[in-house]
């Protein structure tokens, strides 16, 4: 977990991409594909356990992280998201 | 009971106990044709299991793993559960039972109840949970753990403040709360009469109470903890959220012991037996703990490391070189506190005797199991003997079977085991009740009646879309008419409303008039997880002659409102995202076919020694014909060899038995001489040629290929006329040939186990020496037995045995596997030395006879069969099972099951457990007529396919094959909608059904849609 | 497994195309990891809300606002 | 079959950037089985062209199809109406199909290469491709115990291994084996070494491509389809 955090620190600054302002009216979109079995069902406990988190998440439950297609996560990144991750 | 009918037997089946073992042999036979009634004593289902965190040796999470099985058995439309109830008499016969089953007041109307919890949140009341073993609390109304079935809350009577108050005007916060009015203060529980064929009992074992061993501090010392309280630490759910902290000062502890044998193997405080999972489940936690926080260092002091099962050497290897574990043999003696830091000094004698102390931030006990507290009491309501321990009495032969006729039982009240053996056994039990019962199958089990489907292929799209309020779960954070009215708009959507409670009876009934009235054709219901739900508003709407695929749940409580509580409006914004990405899924829902598929009922068994034959006899008993396969001559397989079990019964005359039983049977077909020649075939439908000739056409394969004994190269086996195996010294013995006073009998352990390349307990053989020197001493006392040992491993209730040797004067001498004994010849003895540890010094000993305890390999045919069967085998060339924990008799595929040595090592009573458990596997598919496949798999367009075979090798189920003309197809009746096959197809020739590429493409769509800025 | 490589390889994707590959990532967890779940979000989440808006997102909204203007 | 890797993203960029509207164009046969050039990996394609020319301001339009091969005129045809509406076809087959497609376009719209052809070869695990073939068009095989030693020598010895061979591995990469120590491996195996002492004649090499463009013509089947089309013309059934 600690290692999670530290790289999170470390890309503060994006090498990659061109350093640009903020517009006020941006929040954060964040896609995650969610394997039915393990994610989709521990972000259930999250919520039955009444954790709260950010509400910038949005889930796409999956069979599987196995049937993620390459195309799903370009599409996303290709209508605007800013965010995309796997979880299973 | 007439005497004169041919058949009275009930078609319906008790199961005390919803631990996993009672689930599994509830799901067996409710799958196969029996009506079940589940009484448990807890408010849910869910036993043990549900309280550990993750399970050796695989770190599998168990809540994962055992969530679905409880929502399964919760639904099933043939299992009846009984929560707080117990059993308070039983009358009448095996094929016959009247039970009288008391159910205590929950307060809470569970027709009524939708488990929302406003309830709980709304209690004033904290008490502490005995679910989390006091290390956190809960309300005087809550449900035992989050994942609860039945999803109904309870009212704690001993701790509700209105139901403490005479008047009961007190409080009632909860009943105020209820929008479903389901709190009865009234409620006085009641008492129902259940008619059953058969009975099983599976209540499970209770833990230790370690604070009777007072030196070792347990509720004394805040940072002494039980390991069951170490589990719920760990759990990521827990107390600590997973954290590991010590409860006295939520400080992270660094050295931290295990005491191991806490209640257990002790004659004086606790129990004699071995509870056979505290080794391993003190490794796991250490592992775990340390995967947790890599700062702790653990360490675990046992007095014999029993690593008997399949992997778990390996495991604590793993555990040892990769997690830096310290293993210390020692004796503790006792524990006392540091005044002021709450950490913990231990006093324990290391093996050589010296005295040692040593300071720890924490400590676990590893407690033991036993029996319930009113052990005596239940068996005497079953009517069934026990042994002095109050464990139920059983045969090795028949470990499932109890005094009474009828009666069964499974799982830890069996004997001490660990979570693939009870589900074994909850399996071997369905088993035995289905061949009991045979002729009663489906005489008792209900079926729904559905009106037929609507052809809604090439309508445009009407959604209807239900949001739910969920009382004020949903409605007070998301503002419910907003959804409706952002969803209202959307292209297809034809109908939008909302509901108080979906899922509530009389909305379920205003939903189905909706679709006829509205004449919809797709459905989205915006409320809880499709976890829990799908299925029930599936049913809905396939009521309302919908297909059930033509149906979408969006999850707005559990992943938005209980989340983003006081987020109102960001929390309405994602609840309105959510809903469109539904619908845009919806939109291209089409309505998809479940095939069926016909079962040939019969079963081909592949060997013929005590797995395959005890597998056989059930089967054949069960009404399906049997074929079963032996390379040999004849029927009998290793067992020939052996003559006595532990326990001193005689396993010639047990061998006998069965194979005339075998032969007499007129259901099963005996091919002796014969292999396996060629195989095809699936689930339900396998062909199979035999070397004979024979073409044998079956719907389930038993895969009972069986072991062999290693033939010793060391130790001056073959060389030394005074050099026997146990397996010849048993024959001997068996022959009549006594031993003389004098003589001397070393034995060594291992010979051929755990070391590389077979770094694997063969289980078997501790008790092998165990017995031979027990009968050794028997038949002469003068005679002198001396076993060398690495660990003597005769867990669970065998460890009575390794009491009565060293009561009869046989003499254990440990060795460690880089000091092994050394063997020369010396006339005509050989002298054995070897180093002990106790005395510190090495030992030069005179034998008469050397006898060496040889490990267990898998037979040389298991990997031809497993070629054949294409099912894989573990790097020591055992079967791999499907799942190592929850299902240790299949195989990934379906259809294919597996018992007895080819699996891994063990004992006959685990052997016949595991064959009958087969037998219970393989009924549950030859029982149906028909076998339906999930609308849920990948379709294959062969079109598009250019069998690059990428899907071939990376499927886990062997769905996709090279067809007759040599192209890929797809066996969609071994698909199990995985995906993995359509993530890697460069034709995207594969698509999941329901989570097709548009669908999701769709989803991302809507997903971004209404967002600020970004415009398509 | 496979989704764990297929990520890596998808990252590698997106920083050709100056997307950073900071913005996809792959987490494992099991059914009994609700608080994991929550934390894991809020550390993405956060960890976008440092990189800002993607700048596919910023390019649309140029676009978008060119084209009010140009109007 | 023909092995081929995608060309470096900013070199396909270069070539793209400068046209209106693009079609990344797949080939569903032996580039789909590498990973290279499919319908799949020309979506992907595509989505990266798209994502690069809105980040860059650019109005470019930029679709992606496939078709089963780009090396036979039949499969093409159903796409040809809508090919002819783009700018750029930018083809993800092997050079066969680039080519190909650029000679049926006739100078219409230029047809730029996606991926790099790269050999011929065998599949032994899925994601894994090794050359065994050079395609020279005279094989020796039978004398070389089934190993070629024209691509699996580094230096395509035709007379035994180099002074470089090392334990049965290549001086110029020790990942390498040595062909001609397989070979000889092989050959004992196949007790047919001595055929390694046989003397032959010179190589000829006039059947590589030192040759010029080569061409194979079956003239069974060529005929048989020429009159085929002959009688479909007299009965009227011809285009």
């Amino acid at each position: 977990m600690a290692d999670v955090a530290e790289a999170a620190e470390q890309i503060l600054v994006s090498t990659v991409e061109a350093p640009h302002d903020t517009p006020a009216d941006w929040t954060p979109n964040v896609l995650a594909f969610a394997c039915h079995y393990c994610a989709f069902a521990a972000a259930d406990l999250a919520g039955v356990m009444r954790l709260s988190y950010s509400p910038s998440v949005k889930i796409i439950r999956l069979p599987c992280t196995g049937k993620l297609d390459h195309i799903h996560i370009l599409s996303a990144f290709e209508k605007g998201v800013d965010g995309v991750f796997a979880a299973g | 009971m007439s005497l004169l009918s041919n058949s009275t037997k009930r078609g319906s089946v008790l199961i005390v106990g919803g631990g996993i073992g009672g689930m599994q042999a509830a799901l067996d036979l409710a799958d196969s044709g029996f009506k079940v009634h589940m009484v448990q004593r807890d408010p849910s289902i869910g036993g043990t299991m549900v309280m550990l965190d993750k399970t050796f040796p695989t770190g599998d999470c168990a809540m994962c793993m055992i969530s679905p099985k409880m929502v399964e058995a919760g639904r099933h439309l043939n299992i009846d559960v009984h929560t707080l109830a117990e059993v308070i008499s039983v009358e009448g016969d095996a094929g016959d039972f009247r039970v009288k089953v008391k159910v205590a007041p929950r307060f809470v109307d569970a027709d009524k109840c939708t488990g929302c919890g406003d309830c709980e949140v709304k209690c004033p009341k904290k008490v502490p949970s005995n679910f989390d073993q006091k290390l956190g609390q809960r309300k005087a109304i809550y449900s035992l753990f989050p994942q609860a079935v039945p999803n109904t809350r309870a009212i704690d009577s001993s701790q509700c403040i209105c139901l403490n108050d005479p008047d009961k005007k007190r409080c009632r916060l909860c009943e105020k709360a209820c929008k479903a009015g389901a709190i009865n203060y009234e409620d006085k529980g009641k008492e129902i009469e259940l008619n059953v064929g058969s009975i099983i009992l599976s209540p499970g074992l209770e833990l230790y109470d370690a604070r009777v061993r007072q030196e070792l501090g347990l509720g004394r010392w805040q940072n002494v903890v039980s390991s069951i309280q170490f589990e719920r630490i760990l759990s990521a759910s827990g107390p600590y959220k997973g954290v590991v902290q010590r409860p006295s000062d939520q400080k992270h502890p660094v050295k931290v012991a295990w005491i191991q044998c806490v209640g257990s193997r002790d004659n004086r405080n606790a129990n004699p037996w071995c509870s056979s999972v505290c080794c391993m489940y003190a490794t796991k936690q250490s592992i775990i703990a340390k995967e947790h926080d890599k700062n702790i260092e653990p360490t675990i002091f046992f007095m014999e490391m029993r690593a008997f099962g399949k992997d778990f050497d390996k495991y604590v290897e793993r555990a040892k070189n990769e997690y830096g574990v310290r293993y210390q043999r020692a004796m503790v003696s006792a524990i006392r506190e540091e005044p002021g830091t709450g950490n913990l000094f231990m006093k324990y004698a290391a093996e050589d005797g010296s005295l040692m102390t040593e300071k720890f931030d924490m400590v676990v006990l590893s407690v033991g199991f036993q029996p319930h507290c009113d052990a005596e009491a239940f068996a005497k309501t079953f009517g069934i003997e026990t042994t002095p321990y109050l464990f139920p009495k059983t045969s090795p032969f028949a470990p499932v079977r109890t005094s009474r006729e009828g009666v069964f039982v499974t799982g830890i009240y069996q004997g001490p085991k660990d979570i693939p053996e009870t589900v074994m056994q909850g399996s071997s039990v369905a088993g035995s009740v289905m061949a009991l019962l045979a002729e009663a199958r489906g005489t008792e089990t209900i079926e729904k009646e559905l009106p037929p489907e609507k052809d809604v292929a090439g309508e445009a799209p009407r959604i209807g879309v239900f949001v739910c309020h969920c009382g004020t779960n949903i409605s007070s954070t998301v503002n419910i008419d907003e959804v409706v009215a952002a969803v209202k708009d959307q292209p297809g959507v034809t109908y939008v409303t909302n509901t108080i409670y979906a899922c509530a009876q009389d909305n379920q009934d205003m939903i189905k008039q909706t679709i006829k009235e509205q004449n919809l054709n797709r459905v989205v219901i915006a409320s809880c997880t499709p976890r829990t739900h799908e299925k029930l508003f599936q049913e809905t709407i396939r009521e309302a002659g919908l297909n059930k695929y033509l149906f979408d749940l969006a999850d707005i409580r559990e992943q938005c409102s209980w989340c983003h509580k006081g987020q109102n409006e960001v929390a309405t914004k994602k609840a309105i995202g959510i809903v469109k990405m539904s619908v845009a899924k919806s939109r291209l829902q089409e309505p998809l076919k479940s095939e069926t598929v016909g079962v040939t009922p019969e079963c081909l068994i592949i060997g013929g020694g005590i797995a395959g034959m005890t597998a056989a006899l059930s089967l054949a008993d069960q009404g399906f014909p049997v074929h079963i396969v032996e390379k040999d001559s004849e029927l009998g397989g290793l067992v020939k060899g052996v003559y006595r079990t532990l326990e001193g019964l005689d396993v010639q005359e047990f061998l006998k038995d069965r194979i005339e039983a075998v032969k007499e049977h007129p259901g099963i077909t005996v091919h002796t001489g014969a292999e396996v020649k060629q195989t095809d075939g699936f689930v339900g439908n396998f062909k199979t040629l035999l070397t004979d000739g024979s073409a044998v056409e079956h719907g389930a394969v038993i895969l009972a290929t069986g072991g062999i004994e290693y033939q010793p190269t060391e130790y001056l086996y073959g060389q030394s006329p005074n050099v026997l195996t146990q397996r010849q010294l048993e024959k001997r013995i068996a022959e009549g040939e006594n031993p003389k006073a004098g003589e001397r009998y070393i034995m060594v352990q291992c010979v051929g186990s755990r070391e590389e390349p077979n770094q694997y307990c063969s289980r078997v053989c501790c008790q092998d020496a165990v017995k031979n020197a027990i009968a050794v001493k028997q038949l002469n006392p003068e005679a002198e037995v001396m076993i060398i040992y690495r660990d003597i491993r005769t867990y669970g209730l065998r460890e009575d045995f390794y009491k009565q040797a060293r009561d009869l004067g046989v003499i254990f001498i440990r060795y460690d596997v880089d000091r092994k004994p050394e063997v020369a010849q010396s006339g005509n003895k050989v002298t054995v030395r070897t180093w002990d540890y106790m005395l510190n010094r090495e030992l030069s000993l005179e034998a008469d006879w050397l006898v060496l305890s040889t490990g267990l390999r898998p037979h040389p045919t298991t990997d031809q069969v497993g070629a054949m069967y294409k099912v894989t085998r573990n790097p020591d060339g055992y079967f791999l099972e499907a799942h190592v924990k929850l299902r240790p008799v299949d195989f990934p595929s379906e259809g294919l099951f597996v018992a007895g040595l080819g699996h891994a090592p063990k004992n006959i009573d685990e052997t016949v457990t595991q064959a009958l458990a087969a037998s219970g596997r393989a009924g549950v598919v030859l029982s149906h007529k028909r076998l339906a496949v999930s609308g849920i798999i990948a379709k294959h367009k062969r079109e598009l396919c250019m069998s690059c075979l990428s899907c071939l090798r990376v499927c886990p189920f062997g769905s996709p094959y090279i067809a007759e003309d040599g192209k890929i197809s797809h066996n969609e009746i071994k698909c199990m909608g995985c995906g993995i096959c359509a993530g890697i197809c460069p034709a995207k020739a594969f698509q999941v059904n329901n989570f097709r590429d548009d669908q999701i493409l769709a989803m991302i769509d809507a997903a971004v849609e209404s967002e600020p800025g970004v415009l398509n | 497994m496979f989704a764990a490589r297929r990520i890596e390889y998808v990252k590698t994707l997106l920083k050709k195309v100056g997307i950073d590959p900071a913005r996809l990532e792959m987490y494992n967890l099991s059914a009994a990891m609700g608080p994991r779940w929550a934390e894991m979000c809020d550390e993405f989440v956060d960890r976008i809300r440092n990189l800002g808006p993607s700048p596919i997102w910023l390019a649309s909204r140029k676009q978008s606002e060119k084209g009010v203007t140009e109007q | 079959m023909i092995v081929g890797k995608q060309k470096p993203f900013d070199e396909i960029w270069d070539m793209v950037k400068g046209f209106k509207k693009v079609l990344v164009y797949g080939c569903n046969t032996c580039v789909a089985i590498c990973h290279a050039g499919g319908s799949k990996e020309a979506e992907l394609l595509a989505s990266m062209l798209r994502m690069r020319a809105k980040q860059e301001g650019l109005d470019l339009l930029i679709d992606s199809a496939g078709i089963e091969r780009h090396c036979e005129p039949e499969f093409f045809e159903p796409l040809d109406e809508k090919v002819k509406t783009y700018d750029l076809i930018l083809s993800t087959a092997c050079g066969v199909g680039v080519n190909f497609l650029a000679d049926r376009l006739a100078g219409a719209i230029p047809v730029y290469p996606g991926i790099n052809t790269s050999f011929y070869g065998a599949v032994p695990e899925a994601g894994f491709f090794v050359e065994l073939c050079g395609g020279c068009g005279n094989c020796i095989l039978h004398l070389t115990g089934g190993i070629c030693p024209i691509v699996r020598c580094s230096k395509s010895l035709m007379n035994g291994p180099c002074g470089g061979t090392d334990k049965g591995k290549c001086e110029v990469s020790s990942e390498t084996d040595c062909a001609w120590f397989l070979i000889v491996e092989r050959m004992k195996k196949l007790g047919t070494l001595e055929k390694l002492f046989e003397v032959q004649p010179p190589r000829d090499w006039s059947t590589a491509t030192h040759g010029g463009p080569r061409r194979i013509s079956l003239e069974h089947i060529r005929a048989y389809e020429a009159e085929e089309e002959k009688k479909a013309t007299l009965t009227g059934e011809g285009k």
